[in-house]
C-alpha cells in the first residue's frame, strides 16, 4: 500500500516551491488552494487571465463585488500593486513567457511533458477549453499537480497521452499525492518522495522508467 | 458636436441586421451586456453569429437569446458551464454551431481584427486537436499555427463611464474582451453606467478610445454600486473559464 | 498659362471636405495646415501617430510641453475628450481602418492610385520611412495634397511611379494646386477645376486620359 | 518584499553585455531615457544593436552612444532627421548598420515579441522596397507580408512614476514606445520621475504592469515639471516621423 498525501499537503509542497515575487496563475480547482499555503508576508503576486495581476484571496461576505472575478468565476479582492488589463493583454503575458509559474489539473501527462487536461475525448460531451491551452503554455515554468492514479487506478503518468493534447512538451514538473516528478531530457525523474513509497513501486504502478533523483533522505521526508 | 450617445437601447441595436456577426462582451457574468442583449432579443435580429467567450449562463442575457433560437453560431472557448443548460440543450440537439478556440488564440484573434493584423503564429494550441488541419510553422525553434483575425458586424459591450465622443473606462475584470471587440466590431454599441462630461475622463486613463465606438446608451448604475455595498449573494460558478 | 491656388487656399480647400466628427491625421508638412482651416465648433478628432487622439493646436508661447508632441515632432496641446496610447496600439487604430481621413504629401501618385512620398531613390540618401507606410494605408479615406507639378515641371501624377512606393493603390483623392482628381476604376477624375484651368490642359500637361467629373459651374469656382 | 528599485543608474545598467540587443523608448526625444543611456556609455557595453524610432538626435543621448561607436547596428524607422548628424555621419562612412522598418510594423513586431507571437500578416508595405523578398498573402482578397516578432535582451524606458512591483505611468505622448518595449525584452530597466507606495496607482490606470519590468531607478522630476511651468524654448524639429 502506498502512502497518499491529503490535497491540501500537497498544495502546501507546492507553496513551498513558490519563491518571493513569483507571478504566478493557479489553475482552476485543487492548484487554487496553493494560494491558502502562501506565508504570510512571502509577496507572491497571483494573475488571472481574464485580466489581472495582483488578485487578492476570496472577498469577506458582504463584500462580493461581481465585477471582480477569477478564471474560474469565483469573487476575488484586489491587491495593492494590482493592475487590471483586457484580455488580449492578459494573454500576450501568458503566451510571452512572463509568468514565472502556472499549476494545472491534469488528467495525463506523458513522460516528456505532454499535457492532457482540457477534454476526456467523450464522444457525447460538449466541448469546451477556455484558457487551458494558453495556460499550458504559458509560463516559464508549468507544474502540474493531481494525484498520480485516477479514479479509476489508471495511472494519470503515461508514456503517451491517450487523451486529447493540451500541449506538447510544456509540462515542468508534477506534484503527485505520492511523489514529485520532473520532466527531464531523459524521461520522469523522481525528486521527492511521499510517505514510505518507494521508487520500485512507482516504476511498478506506472509502467514508466523513472530515474532516481531524489535527495532527501527518509527522514527529511517527514516535512509532507 | 459629436455625440454618440443614444437615449434608448433600442434605437442602440436598431442597425443590427439578420445573420450579423455579432461580438458580446463579458467574461461569465462579469462585464456582460445584459440590457444590450435584452434590446437584442427584443429587436428580433436572427440567424446571428455570437462570440462571446462563454455560451450564457442561467436563462437570462445571451442565454435568453440562444434559447429564442436568434443563434445559429456560436464562436467561444468554454461553452460548458454549470448554468449553460441552454446552449448545451440546443448543441446536443444539433441546432446550433460550434466554433471552438483556446481563450487567448480567440482574443488575439480579435485583437488583430481591429489591429489590421490578417492572421498571426500562435503557439497555443500546437499539436492538439483544436490545430488540426491548420498551416504550421517552425520560427526560431518553437512551433507556431496560424491563426486568422476574426472581425465582426457589430460589438455589444459593456462599461463603467462614457463621454460623448464614445471614450471608455471600465470598471475591473468586468473589462475583459469590452476593449478589443469594441476595435473589432464595423459598429460598436456600448452600455454605460453613465455619461460624463467631455474631459471628466482622465485622458491618461482612457481604455477605449472613442475611435472605437459608435452608440453609447446609460442604462444607470449598476446594481451592487446602486445599493452603495456590495453583494453577499453573488452565485459562484463552479465550472471553468 | 494655367491657375495655380496657394498652399493655404489649398489647405482650405480640403478642410471643406471634413465632415464634422471625423477622425483624422495630417501628415507632416503642408497637410498640417488643413487644421488651421477647420470651421470654429466644428469637431474634427486628430489622430497623431505617436499615440493620441484629441490633439489640439500648437501651444502659446511658454506653454511648450516636451511630453506632448505631434508626428512631426512639433509641440501640440490637448484637447477635452482626448486619449493617449502606446504605439502599437496607435498604428493598429491606423492599420485596421478606423481613421476617416489621412492627408498625406507626395512626389508622385499614379493613376490607379499608388503613392510614393518616402523616399526619391537617390544613392547617396539616407533612407527613412517613418510612419509613411502605415498611413498610405491608413484611413478610410488617404487624401494627397501636393502641387500638380514638381519643381522641376514633372508632373506629380503620372501613370507608373517611377519613385520608391509608399503604398499600392491606396489613394482615395488628390488636392492638387490646379485641380482635385479622385482616383477611379478608369483612371483618374477631375471633380474640381481652380481657376481657368480647363481638363484640355491638364490632359496636355500631364500626358493622363483625364475623366472629366467636374460637377461645378465656373462660377462655383470663385471659392478657390 | 518584492522591490525593483535599485539606487543608482549604473547599478541599473549593469547586466548589459557586449553585443546586446538592446530597446530604447522614446519618439524624438520625448520619452527618450536620457540618464539610463548616459549610463550605459559610461557601463561601456559595446557592438550593440540598439532598436530605436530614431537615431539620435543633436549630440546627447543615444547620439552619444553611437558617436562613442558602441552601435554596430540600429533597427529603427526614421534615422534621418534635422539634428541626425551623427548617424548621418556614420552611416555614410559604411560604419553603421541599418535595419529600416515601417513605424507601425516596427510597433507591432516589438508588441508580438512581447506577446508571444511568432510572426504576423501585415498591409503595411505591401509592394514597397521594403517588402522585398518577404513572404506575402492575400487573405480575404487583402494582400498582407510577413513580419517576424523583434526581441530584445534590454529595453531602457522612460516613465513617469513607479511602485515597487514596478507597476507604470507615463506622461502624455512621452508614453510611445515604452510599454510595448518593456513586454518585449528579456530585461527592462526604466528610469523615472519618481517612485510612489504601493497601492498609489490606481490599478484600472497601471500602463505597464511590473511583470514586464525588472529595475527601476528615479532620477527626479523632468526639468519642465520642476520648473513648475512649461517651457518656451524646446526646439522643434522640422522633419519627421
Amino acid at each position: 500500500m502506498t502512502t497518499r498525501i491529503s490535497r491540501d499537503a500537497l498544495a502546501a509542497r507546492v507553496a513551498r516551491d513558490i519563491p518571493e515575487g513569483a507571478v504566478m496563475n493557479l489553475g482552476i480547482g485543487a492548484p487554487t488552494r496553493v494560494a491558502n499555503f502562501l506565508p504570510d508576508g512571502l509577496e507572491v503576486i497571483l494573475h488571472t487571465e481574464n485580466g489581472m495581476l495582483g488578485m487578492g484571496p476570496e472577498p469577506e461576505p458582504g463584500r462580493v463585488d461581481p465585477d471582480l472575478i477569477n478564471a474560474g468565476k469565483q469573487p476575488v479582492t484586489e491587491q495593492a500593486g494590482s493592475a487590471y488589463f483586457h484580455h488580449a493583454d492578459s494573454f500576450a503575458m501568458m503566451r510571452g513567457g512572463h509568468l514565472d509559474v502556472c499549476v494545472l489539473g491534469a488528467f495525463q501527462v506523458s513522460e516528456r511533458g505532454d499535457l492532457a487536461n482540457w477534454s476526456t475525448g467523450a464522444a457525447d460531451s460538449i466541448p469546451a477549453v477556455g484558457g487551458a491551452m494558453d495556460l499550458a503554455i504559458g509560463a516559464k515554468q508549468v507544474f502540474v499537480m493531481t494525484d498520480l492514479f485516477a479514479r479509476s487506478g489508471e495511472p494519470k503518468l503515461v508514456r503517451e497521452c491517450s487523451y486529447p493534447l493540451t500541449g506538447v512538451r510544456c509540462v515542468t514538473r508534477i506534484y503527485t499525492d505520492h511523489a514529485i516528478f520532473d520532466v527531464s531530457p531523459s524521461g520522469l525523474s523522481v525528486t521527492e518522495l511521499f510517505g514510505d513509497n518507494t521508487i520500485e513501486e512507482l516504476r511498478e504502478l506506472t509502467g514508466l522508467d523513472l530515474v532516481d533523483a531524489t535527495t532527501f533522505s527518509p527522514s527529511d521526508r517527514s516535512h509532507a | 458636436m459629436i455625440s454618440k450617445i443614444v437615449s434608448g437601447l433600442d434605437e442602440a441595436v436598431s442597425g443590427i441586421s439578420d445573420g450579423a456577426v455579432v461580438m458580446i462582451g463579458g467574461f461569465g457574468r462579469a462585464g456582460q451586456p445584459v440590457e444590450l442583449i435584452d434590446a437584442l432579443l427584443a429587436h428580433g435580429a436572427k440567424d446571428l453569429t455570437v462570440i462571446n467567450n462563454n455560451a450564457g449562463n442561467g436563462d437570462t442575457g445571451l442565454a435568453a437569446l440562444l434559447a429564442a433560437r436568434r443563434v445559429r453560431k456560436m464562436i467561444c472557448s468554454f461553452p460548458r458551464q454549470v448554468d449553460s443548460q441552454v446552449f448545451d440543450g440546443l448543441y446536443r440537439a444539433g441546432e446550433i454551431e460550434l466554433e471552438l478556440v483556446p481563450q487567448g488564440n480567440l482574443a488575439e484573434r480579435i485583437r488583430a481584427a481591429g489591429a489590421g493584423i490578417g492572421a498571426f503564429f500562435t503557439p497555443t494550441g500546437v499539436g492538439t486537436a483544436l490545430a488540426e488541419g491548420k498551416e504550421t510553422r517552425e520560427i526560431n525553434g518553437r512551433q507556431y499555427v496560424l491563426e486568422y483575425a476574426l472581425p465582426a458586424d457589430v460589438a455589444l459591450v459593456s462599461a463603467l463611464r462614457a463621454d460623448r465622443w464614445g471614450n471608455l473606462v471600465y470598471r475591473k475584470t468586468a473589462r475583459n474582451f469590452g476593449p478589443i471587440m469594441a476595435a473589432a466590431a464595423a459598429t460598436t454599441v456600448v452600455q454605460v453606467d453613465e455619461i460624463v462630461e467631455l474631459g471628466a475622463i482622465d485622458p491618461e486613463s482612457v481604455v477605449t478610445p472613442g475611435i472605437y465606438v459608435n452608440h453609447v446608451v446609460a442604462v444607470g448604475e449598476r446594481a451592487w454600486l446602486r445599493e452603495g455595498e456590495f453583494v453577499g449573494a453573488v452565485s459562484t460558478e463552479g465550472a471553468a473559464s
